[in-house]
This record gives C-alpha cells, structure tokens and sequence, in this order.
C-alpha cells in the first residue's frame, strides 16, 4: 500500500490550527474545553493512522509537495520517518492529555490559553514534519510565539523574566541557523532536505553549517552550557506548558540532532562529535547533581531534565546503531515520564499551592492512589527495567561504549546519581510521619487525574515490555541515517 | 572669460561655508540662512556647467532650485514664527522638549 | 580683466559667506546675506545668465532676504545676538569634517576639470527668451510640478501662518 | 514629443482630489456645515482619491514601459511604488478620520497637503531626470514639514518641525550638489542619457557619494539620522505611520534609480558604502530602541532601524535585491503603519508630543481591549521578523539576495539585529499580557470605525501577505531591474 500523496500529514500539523480558530468563536467556557479537547482527540487519532498505513521502510513517506515559493524553491514539503513518527505520536498525544490536566485550573483567559495550546502543538508536528529547510525555521520560531505567552502569562511569579530570557535564548539560536540555510541554498541549490542529502558539500561550508545549526538545537535541547534558560522556563511555566516544553520542546533539538546536522554535515558531524559527547556528559552529571541539591520539586525535575537529554546527546553523539535508536527511544521516553512527572507536581501543587519538599511527607498514607502513580512515574524516569527508561538509557548506553567507553562510564555515573536525586524525591514526599497538618487534608488523585496519567503509564510499560514495536520502527530510518553520516568517513579510509 | 575650474571651487568653498555654518551655529534663522547660501554656491555651479556644456539645463535647474529655495523659507520662517508664538527663543538647544 | 572682476567679486562673496557663519547678531547676518547673494547675481551677467541674474535680485535679495530681515525685527527684540553654539567639541568637528569636505571637492575639481577656459554660450544663451523656451517646452514637467510645490508651499504658509486656537473657541 | 499623459493618471487624480478637498471645505464653510461633519466629508474625498489612484494603478500593471519626454518613466517599479505609497496612506487616512478632529479644524488644509505629499511621492517614483527628481523630492519634503507641525496646540510639534525642516533642507543642499556633479560629469540630467555616456572619475563617484548624503537624511539613515526620532514623535500619529513607511519607499525608489544611472561608479565601490550605511543604521535605530520609554519614540527608533534592513537588499544589488527591497516595503507597510495606529488609540487626546503615551500606557490591555492588544502583537512581532508573519518574510527575502550577492555577514548582522529588536518589541507585550491594568492604561474609547478598519487591513496584511505573496513575487521579478549587472 503506496501512502504517498495522502494529506495525512497536513490533517495532522492543520487540525490544531483549524480547532484554534474555531475556538475564537466560541464564548462559554465548557464548550472552549470541549473543543479543544476534541480536537486534540481527534488530531492524536488522525496520527495513530500513520502506525495503520506504516510502510516498512526507513525512507520518508507519507510525502506532500507543494511549491511555495517558486522563484527561490521554497517548497511546502511534508514527511515523516522512524525518528520523527514517534516525536509525532507523542505531540499529539501529550495535546490531549495538557487540556484534560487544565480543565480546572486555568480560571482566567481559557479562550487564549488553549488557543495557544493548539497552535503550539501545531508549530511543534510542523517542526517534526516539514522537510523544507525554510518550512522548518518558520514553524521552528513559531513554536517560540505560543510558549512565550503561556509562560509570560499563566506562569510563576518570576514568569516575565523567564518568559523573555525563553524567547530572546532561543531566538538567537536561530538567526545564525536561518542565514546559513540561505548560504546552503546557494551552495548546494535547495531547501529541500531530501535534495541535500544527496548534495556533498564542501568540508568548509559543512563546518560553518554544523556549528550554526548545532548551535541552535544546543540551546533547545539544552546543551550543558547553553541550558541556563530551562531552569527558569520550566519552574516558571504553567504545568501543562512545563509538560509540552520538557515532553515535546526540547526534543525539537535532539529532532533537529538526528534529522539535519548529522545526515547533512556528515564530516563536520565526525569533527565535532566528541565536543558534543563531552558536552552531554557534563550535563548528565551536573544537571543530576544540581536536581540533588534542589528544594522545589519543580525544579528538580526541570535540572533532571538537563541530565535526561544529556543521555540522549550521548546516544547521539555515539553516531552508531545502538545509540542513535537508543537517543530516539530516550527522547520518547523522557517525554513521557518527564511530562508525568511534571503533571503530578502540577497536581500536588494545586492542592498545596507549594513545590517545597520540606512541606512535605508521608503522603502514601494519605493519597495511595497519587503515590502509587508518582512512584511508578519516578521508576520509569530513574530507569528501572521493565519500564521504558530502562530501555532507553540502556541501549544508549551500549551504543556509547561501542563508541568510547570512557563515555560509557561517565554516563553509567549518571544514572546512579538520577537514580539518588529521584529517591530522595519520593523518600521526603511520600515516606516518613505525616507532621504537616496540611497534608493531612489531601484529597486523593480525582477520576480526571487518573485519566490524564493513565495513558503514561500504560505506554511505560509497553515501551518496556514490548520495545521492538518501537525499534522496529525506528531502525530501519536509523539505518540509514548511519549510512549517510558513515558512508564518507569510510570512503576517506578506503585507498 | 572665467576659467569653469574657478567658479566650481569657489561654489564648492561657498557650499562648505554654509555647511559648517549649519553645523557650527545653533539660531535657527542663522542656520536656516547658511542653507540658502548652500542651494546659492550650487546655483553658481550650475551656471558656470551650463556654459561649459553649452546648454541652457543648468540654467533651467537653477531657475527651479530658486522655486524650491522660496518655497522652503516660506516655510521655514512660517515654521520659526509658529515656535516663536509659544517660546521666545529661536536658539535650536533651547528647544529641547525633544532630545536634539 | 574678467578674471580679475570674478577674483573681487569672488572675494567679496566669501566675505559675505563668512560674515553670515560669524555675525553674531542675525541681523547682520541676513545682510551679510545679501551680499553674498547680490554678488553671485553679478556673476550670473558675467557667465551669461541674464535672465537668472534678475531673478536671482528679485528673488534672493528683493524677496529671500527681505523676508528674513522682517521676520527677524519681528521677534527681533527676543532674540539679539545668540552666542555661536555651545559645544566646542562639536564645532571642532564641524570644521574638520567641512575642511576634510572642502579639500576633496577641490582637489577633485582640479583633477577632473580640464584646464582652459569655458566655452561661452551665444551672448543671448541666457536670455528670458532661450530660458522660457526650453522650460516651456524640454522641462515643462518639472516647470508644473514646481507649481504643484508653489501650492503646497501656500497651503503650509496657510496651516502654519493662521493664529492657533483652542478647540471649541472658535 | 512623447507626452504619454496616461501614464501620470494616478499623481493627476491624486492633485486633482487635493483641489476638490479644499473646494469642498470652502462651500461646507460657506454653508456653515458643522466641523466634525466636514472632517468627515474630507477624509471620504481623500479616500475616494487614494481608492481610485490605486484602482488605477493595477490596472496600468503589465502594461508597456512608457515615459514623458524622458523626464517621468511608467514602469513597474514605479506601479508598485505607487501601490505601496497609496496602500501607507489609505491605512493613515483611516487613521486620521476621526484622530483629527481632537486637535485641528484645519482637515481641509491636512487632507490637501497629505495629498500632495503622496502625489509627490508618486513623482518621485518615477521621476528619470534630476530636477524632475529634486522638486518631486521638495513636492513631499515640504508637504511633510508642515504635516509634522500640524498639531499647533503644542510646543513639540513646531520643534519637530523645525527640525525636521532645518536637516531636511540641509540635505536637499547634498542632493543638489550631487546632482550638480552628475549634470558636470556628463552634460545632461537625464537619467539614461547619464548611463548611456557612463563616464568615470571624480565627478560621478562624489556626484553619487553626494545625492547618498541626501537620500541617507531622507531615509533616516545612521549617521544622518538625527531629525528622525523626533520628527516621528512630534508629528501627528497618523502622520508619523505614513511618512515613516511612504518617506522610505519613494526615496528608496528614487535612490535604486539614481544607482541604475551611476552605472560608471563599480559594485565593489557602491556596495560598500550602502553596506556600511545598512549596518550603521539597523545597530543603531535598534540599539537607541532599546532604551526608550516613549511607545512612539520606540516605534520611531525602530523604523530607522528598518530602513537599516532595507539597505541590505540595495547592498545586494541583484534582481532578487530589489525584489526583497520592495516586498519588504509592502510588508512594512501593512505593519508599522499598523502599529502606529495603535499607539495612536493609546493616547490621551490632552497628551502633546513630548510626553505621549509611554510603553506603561499599555499595561493590562489585554485585559481591556484583547482584540487591539492581539492586533499590536502581530505587528510588533512582524516588526522582530517572526514567522509566519509579513516581516519574517520580508527580511528571508532580504537575506537570501544578500547571501545571494555575497553579503553574507550583513545577513548575519541583520539576524542578529533582529533577536536584539525582539527585545524590545516583547517589551511591550510583556506590558500589554503580563500586567494587569493601571492608572496609566488609557485606551480611546470607543474604537471609531474607521482605525479599527484600519488595524484590520493592517492586521490581515500582516498575516497574510508573507505566505501568499508567492506568486506575486515570482510576478514582481520580471519586471524589477538589477543593479549589479546595470
């Protein structure tokens, strides 16, 4: 079964699109939920319909082709590989499950704030979907627009500092990045992604080309030095735009890893791996042992994050089969559980309307339903088998030592020190006396609530249990990225 | 006759007068008299052009310049008046509602 | 002898450039004016520009100057001599910046130009009758946008001239 | 003689409705018709004018090349000119219709020299001779003086117009003189005869070095910028949309056609120097941007700034330059006219110039008006380049001809100036979103047809015109000339 020319693909970046505009319509605050939240549905069944159409390949599929813009080749081009389907998958499936979560406790300006909750989730499949370099930037910075409002506007109380330092970060990532897709065009004669990988640019321009970009996806994954800007994004964003930046923000940057820099600056990408691993692992171990040190359970989890997307840079620095998988695997797992966690800190906060793990303890005697979940959350985040974490940092962790074993080592470190910090989480809020009269008025986790996580952790486990439904997916695109970033070092060893 | 060479330099020192003047000086109707002096060096100039290249559009260009040059101190002045009326000062640092 | 006439009166108009830079009162200034521009009227005659040469007195000196000598006695009383500016810095850079301009243009002038005289127009080149000629015919647009400029030079005069008046008063 | 007539239809109809208006006041006067309903009948005349002359305007596009007597040219640079000439002063007519009546009785007299500035604008862009050039230039330097001046209730006003006028006659002296220099490196004034006989050497290079001087003071350009800022914060808001948006695009229109006949002075020369200026003016506008209070002042800055970014298109120099430099004119159009008329509901009719509405005076007003806070945050983000917005656009376009022509760390300069720009344009919406409303918030009330017809021009402009311009764009190159390969 052929899929190409479906616009399956446009159905899944527009329906958002389509369902926010409806929604400026619309004035009772019930029907903005319902909308919203049916639209999410609806767009999240759309895009389970690429695992029913899937083609066994690694190539791209489920193309669209549209010229935009003629004159400069500009083209409205559409696609979707192993690396991204599950990014995909994923966007639409936290979309639902951030409106369901903010059903109750987004009280003023609903109407604006899912509105930009579709368009982000929008911005963000056009990030993963589009195969045009220009396409690409413009969804890119748009994802920026919608996030700096719901950070800037339902955020904490230093939200305008952290909205601002999101925006202008990011946004200077980029300028580099847009002047150097425009140098690619006339170099290599396209934005088209397919186009350039065939096109075999010059060592030089492929430098300058790698350091742009590599520089733009640094601050969004984040790259150790360039990560200052999370901490504050994520402490400081409402709940559900802490889940979408952790679950499906940040993976924009190891997405744009994986889809550009290495199969289009093959030689730069061999030149520069080892800053990049060098880089991962230092996050890997300070983001953990700055989560160790945190007061705020917020911010634990958003350092955890740093250290989290450390492992994945590793497995993508480990340029080989293990590792590449492993970081695509990672990135989808990361933003389950990472969003879970996100959501049951927002769910606790609403409760306590504070993050302090001082304020809390021995919650498992109080709420056993939202303890049981946390610790669950907390075991597939820390990685133990049989959950999805265990999958992922395992198999990237086999990729890294084929790579450098070194790398290995430092990055085993980090997961006995993720394994710590989370501990000592779910030690101070769920173990120990229930001294805080506070707490002893919890209620347990709502119906609501309950089906807000569920879907996580059913997928926790199925990634864990059942990971070759994924890696079968994955590899194949996987294979040939390697092809792509191997095939020239090769050639340079060849007589 | 007059070489062409020595009326362009001395238009051209005209010319660099009335522009100093501009910048050196800060009564606005001072200021406003180096400009004219600036459009008068270039008149010169074009006079001097036209015989040199025996046609009349200098001449031309010089009789619409004077059209222009009547029309700005019309305005000017209008405009100086209209200050004067609210402050009595036509000393350009003096007016510094606005950052110079 | 020309050349010697063109040197005094060349001499005489930078004299009156400088004095309008220097006078310290405007009014001498506007008189200074009226040197420089009733010398340059004379050059007209020379250069065979009959024509601009009386529009030049009748518009510069009979028109522009007047003008500027009656605005000033009208607000004359409140401004007397204004001081030259007041930021030394700046004048300094004005006069370099002017010098730097001024050698340029006349080392360019000289190197460009080739030596020898101009050649000269018929003696009538100038006249009213060679003038209206080519403006009524080879530049009749810029002649009628000039016009169109006259316009909105009257309505500005209109707009600014009128007494300003509260709203509501009138 | 080739009088082609038709080809000037639109200035003529322009100039002609300016009479009508002041006709039409003399006989309201004369049957004492009430102010504010004469305010109105003038705006709709001066509609019906900018309507018509832009009707005709499309319908000339795609015809042959024609010109009077060498002096005014039809092409379709100058077309598309006009087009954005009449679109900025559409959008400000909408602007003033009811913004008038708070400070003046005089619309007449502003409706007419409004006019006569866009019919001089409308020369200018295709004026192919100098003097033709230098009294269109006056036609609207001159219009605009005045215009600055209007609001005669207040001091700044008048300053601004003194200062406006004192540098703008200064530079109309550079210009002369350039244009002097022309006329004495090749005997004509005629644009084409000057590129025909191409002669190099001193005379044409300072010739050109001379009317840049008096293009940059027109253009705001840094170092020759000083009028600017309180120029546009002393005049009329509507009047500041219109002449920072229409100002620039005729002058740039005329500055292309002048660099076209200059065809003696190289690429490498000219290039530099417009590269330079391109950098100067865009560190600049945004740098001073970003330490003002004034929303207006900042609005002010900033479009200096963009005439900074339009200068990298002319650096370029390529089909593909000039195509960027004028698509960027129409998006500009759309949004900074836009934004204008905003700041221009934000301020208190008492408010005089010098202490108009600050960035303050939009906290909250999301709370208040979402649908204008929604509507400023579209333009000011168009303004910082983000996607999928005009601006973005405009500036990609801007960019690919500089990487195109070699330029490659001025489109680097020019991103970076625009992350620097977002800072202070979110500046505002910080204000706008983030705050609740204060004392300060003022907003007039109520939103007069007319401006919110205005905003919503402007805002589905913005929005729209980057992604479905496409076609036009590949329409606009086969007519727009390159300067590089002159």
């Amino acid at each position: 079964m052929d899929n190409s020319g479906s616009i399956l693909l446009s159905l899944i970046i527009w329906i958002p699109f389509l369902g926010a505009l409806i929604l400026l319509f619309l004035h009772s605050d019930r029907r903005l939920k319902q909308v919203a939240l049916g639209t999410t549905l609806v767009d999240f069944l759309v895009s389970l319909l690429l695992l029913v159409r899937w083609q066994p390949t690694g190539e791209m599929q489920f193309q669209e082709f549209f010229a935009w813009v003629p004159r400069f080749g500009i083209n409205y081009h559409l696609g979707v590989d192993g690396i991204s389907l599950f990014l995909v998958l994923l966007t639409t499936l936290l979309g639902p499950i951030v409106i369901l979560f903010s059903w109750n406790n987004i009280r003023e300006n609903l109407k604006a704030y899912l509105v930009l909750m579709l368009a982000q989730q929008a911005a963000m499949l056009g990030v993963f979907l589009a195969l045009d370099l220009v396409l690409f930037f413009v969804f890119w910075e748009f994802t920026l627009i919608p996030m700096y409002f719901l950070i800037g506007r339902w955020g904490g109380r230093n939200r305008i500092y952290a909205a601002l330092k999101f925006f202008l970060y990011t946004m200077a990532g980029s300028a580099l990045m847009l002047v150097v897709i425009f140098l690619l065009y006339f170099r290599a004669g396209s934005f088209d992604w397919l186009e350039l990988r065939q096109a075999s640019l010059d060592p030089g321009l492929q430098t300058i080309a790698f350091l742009a970009f590599a520089l733009a996806f640094a601050i969004k994954v984040p790259l150790f030095p360039f990560h200052t800007w999370l901490p504050d994004a994520h402490v400081q964003a409402p709940t559900a735009g802490s889940v979408i930046l952790a679950g499906v923000l940040l993976k924009m940057g190891t997405y744009g890893y994986l889809r550009f820099c290495l199969p289009l600056f093959p030689d730069a990408t061999h030149r520069f791996v080892p800053w990049i691993a060098g880089l991962a692992i230092i996050g890997i171990i300070y983001g953990a042992l700055v989560a160790l040190v945190q007061k705020d359970v917020k911010s634990l989890v958003a350092y955890s994050s740093i250290a989290h997307l450390g492992f994945v840079m590793l497995g993508v620095a480990s340029l080989n089969q293990q590792g590449l998988s492993g970081a695509v695997l990672q990135s989808i797992n990361h933003g389950l559980s990472t969003g879970a966690l996100f959501l049951m800190v927002g769910m606790i906060y609403d409760r306590r309307h504070t993050r302090l793990l001082s304020e809390f303890g021995g919650l498992w005697k109080q709420i056993p339903v939202f303890s049981a979940f946390f610790v669950v959350v907390v075991m597939a985040s820390v990685g133990l088998p049989g959950l999805n974490g265990f999958i992922g940092e395992f198999t990237i962790l086999v990729g890294a030592f084929q790579a450098n074993r070194l790398w290995a080592v430092l990055g085993t470190l980090g997961v006995i020190l993720a394994a710590w910090y989370l501990l000592t989480a779910v030690r101070g809020m769920l173990h120990g006396p229930l001294d805080n009269p506070e707490n002893q008025k919890l209620t347990d986790l709502s119906r609501r609530e309950i089906w807000v996580l569920a879907p996580l952790v059913i997928l926790f486990f199925l990634i864990g249990l059942f990971p070759n439904l994924f890696f079968d997916k994955i590899n194949p695109s996987v294979d040939l990225l390697i092809r792509d970033v191997q095939g020239p070092a090769l050639a340079l060893l060849l007589p | 006759m007059v070489p062409t060479a020595y009326v362009l330099v001395l238009s051209a020192v005209l010319f660099t007068i009335g522009a100093v003047g501009v910048l050196v000086r800060r009564n606005a109707l001072i200021i406003f008299m180096c400009v004219e002096m600036m459009l008068n060096a270039v008149n010169l100039s074009l006079v001097a052009l036209s015989n040199q290249w025996g046609n009349l559009t200098g001449q031309i260009f010089v009789f619409i310049v004077m059209a222009v040059a009547a029309v700005e101190v019309a305005i000017g002045l209008a405009i100086v008046m209209a200050i004067v009326r609210h402050k009595d000062t036509t000393n350009v640092d003096e007016i510094n509602l606005l950052k110079w | 002898m020309t050349l010697l006439l063109f040197t005094v009166l060349a001499l005489i108009a930078l004299v009156g450039a400088v004095g309008v830079v220097m006078s310290r009162n405007a009014v001498y200034s506007a008189l200074f004016l009226l040197v420089n521009f009733a010398t340059i009227a004379v050059m007209y005659f020379m250069l065979s520009a009959q024509f601009l040469g009386v529009v030049q007195v009748i518009i510069y000196a009979g028109a522009i100057v007047v003008l500027f000598l009656f605005v000033i006695m009208l607000i004359g009383g409140q401004i007397g001599p204004v001081t030259v500016g007041g930021r030394r810095y700046a004048r300094l850079l004005a006069l370099v910046l002017g010098a730097a301009f001024l050698l340029l243009v006349v080392l360019g002038l000289g190197a460009a130009l080739p030596p020898g005289e101009a050649p000269l127009g018929a003696p009538q080149a100038g006249s009213v009758q060679a003038v209206g000629q080519e403006l009524y015919t080879t530049y009749l647009i810029p002649f009628e946008l000039a016009s169109i400029l006259l316009l909105v030079g009257m309505l500005g005069g209109v707009v600014l001239a009128r007494r300003y008046r509260e709203l509501g008063k009138d | 003689m080739n009088l082609h007539l038709a080809i000037i239809v639109p200035e003529l109809i322009i100039v002609a409705t300016a009479l009508v208006v002041m006709l039409a006041d003399l006989t309201g006067r004369a049957v004492s018709a009430p102010p504010r309903w004469r305010g109105q009948l003038m705006a709709g005349l001066t509609m019906v004018g900018l309507i018509v002359a832009a009707l005709l305007t499309l319908v000339q596009i795609g015809l042959p090349v024609q010109d009077i007597q060498n002096l005014l040219i039809g092409d379709e640079l100058s077309r598309y000119l006009n087009l954005i000439v009449l679109l900025a002063a559409i959008l400000s007519v909408l602007m003033a219709w009811d913004y008038l009546v708070h400070f003046t009785r005089m619309m007449a007299e502003f409706y007419a020299l409004f006019l006569l500035a866009v019919a001089g604008m409308m020369f200018m862009g295709k004026a192919v001779e100098l003097m033709t050039l230098f009294v269109s230039l006056e036609i609207l330097s001159v219009a605009l003086y005045v215009l600055t001046g209007f609001h005669r209730g207040q001091l700044a006003g008048g300053e601004a117009a003194l200062k406006y006028f004192l540098l703008g006659a200064f530079s109309s002296g550079f210009f002369l003189y350039g244009a002097t220099l022309l006329y004495a490196a090749t005997g004509t004034t005629y644009l084409s005869e000057i590129a025909a006989l191409a002669p190099g050497g001193f005379f044409t290079i300072a010739g050109l070095a001379l009317l840049l001087i008096g293009f940059g003071f027109k253009l705001a350009a840094v170092p020759f910028h000083m009028w600017a800022p309180d120029a546009y914060q002393g005049a009329p808001t509507p009047v500041t949309g219109f002449m920072s948006v229409a100002t620039k695009a005729a002058a740039f229109i005329a500055l292309l056609r002048v660099l076209l006949a200059t065809i003696s002075v190289p690429y490498e020369v000219w290039s530099w120097a417009i590269a330079i200026l391109a950098l100067l003016t865009m560190t600049w506008g945004n740098l001073a941007a970003l330490r003002q209070r004034s929303l207006k002042r900042m609005l002010a800055y900033s479009s200096i700034a963009h005439a900074g970014y339009i200068f990298i298109g002319v650096a370029a120099g390529s089909q593909a330059g000039m195509n960027a430099v004028l698509f960027y004119l129409f998006a500009y159009a759309f949004m900074n006219v836009g934004a204008f008329a905003v700041a221009a509901q934000l301020e208190k009719p008492e408010f005089s110039a010098a202490q108009d509405a600050d960035i303050s005076a939009t906290r909250g007003l999301f709370g208040r008006k979402p649908l204008l806070a929604v509507a400023m945050t579209l333009f000011l983000l168009s303004l910082a380049g983000m996607p999928p917005l005009a601006g973005f656009f405009g500036k990609m376009y801007l960019f690919i001809a500089a990487v195109d022509s070699g330029w490659v760390w001025l489109a680097v300069a020019g991103a970076i100036n625009s992350v620097i720009s977002a800072y202070y344009y979110l500046r505002v919406t910080v204000s706008m979103y983030m705050y609740e409303p204060s004392e300060e918030t003022f907003v007039r009330l109520p939103l007069q047809m007319p401006v919110s017809l205005a905003i919503s021009i402007a805002v589905a402009g913005t929005v729209l015109f980057g992604i479905l311009a496409s076609p036009w764009l590949t329409s606009l190159s086969r007519s727009v000339v390159a300067l590089a390969a002159r």
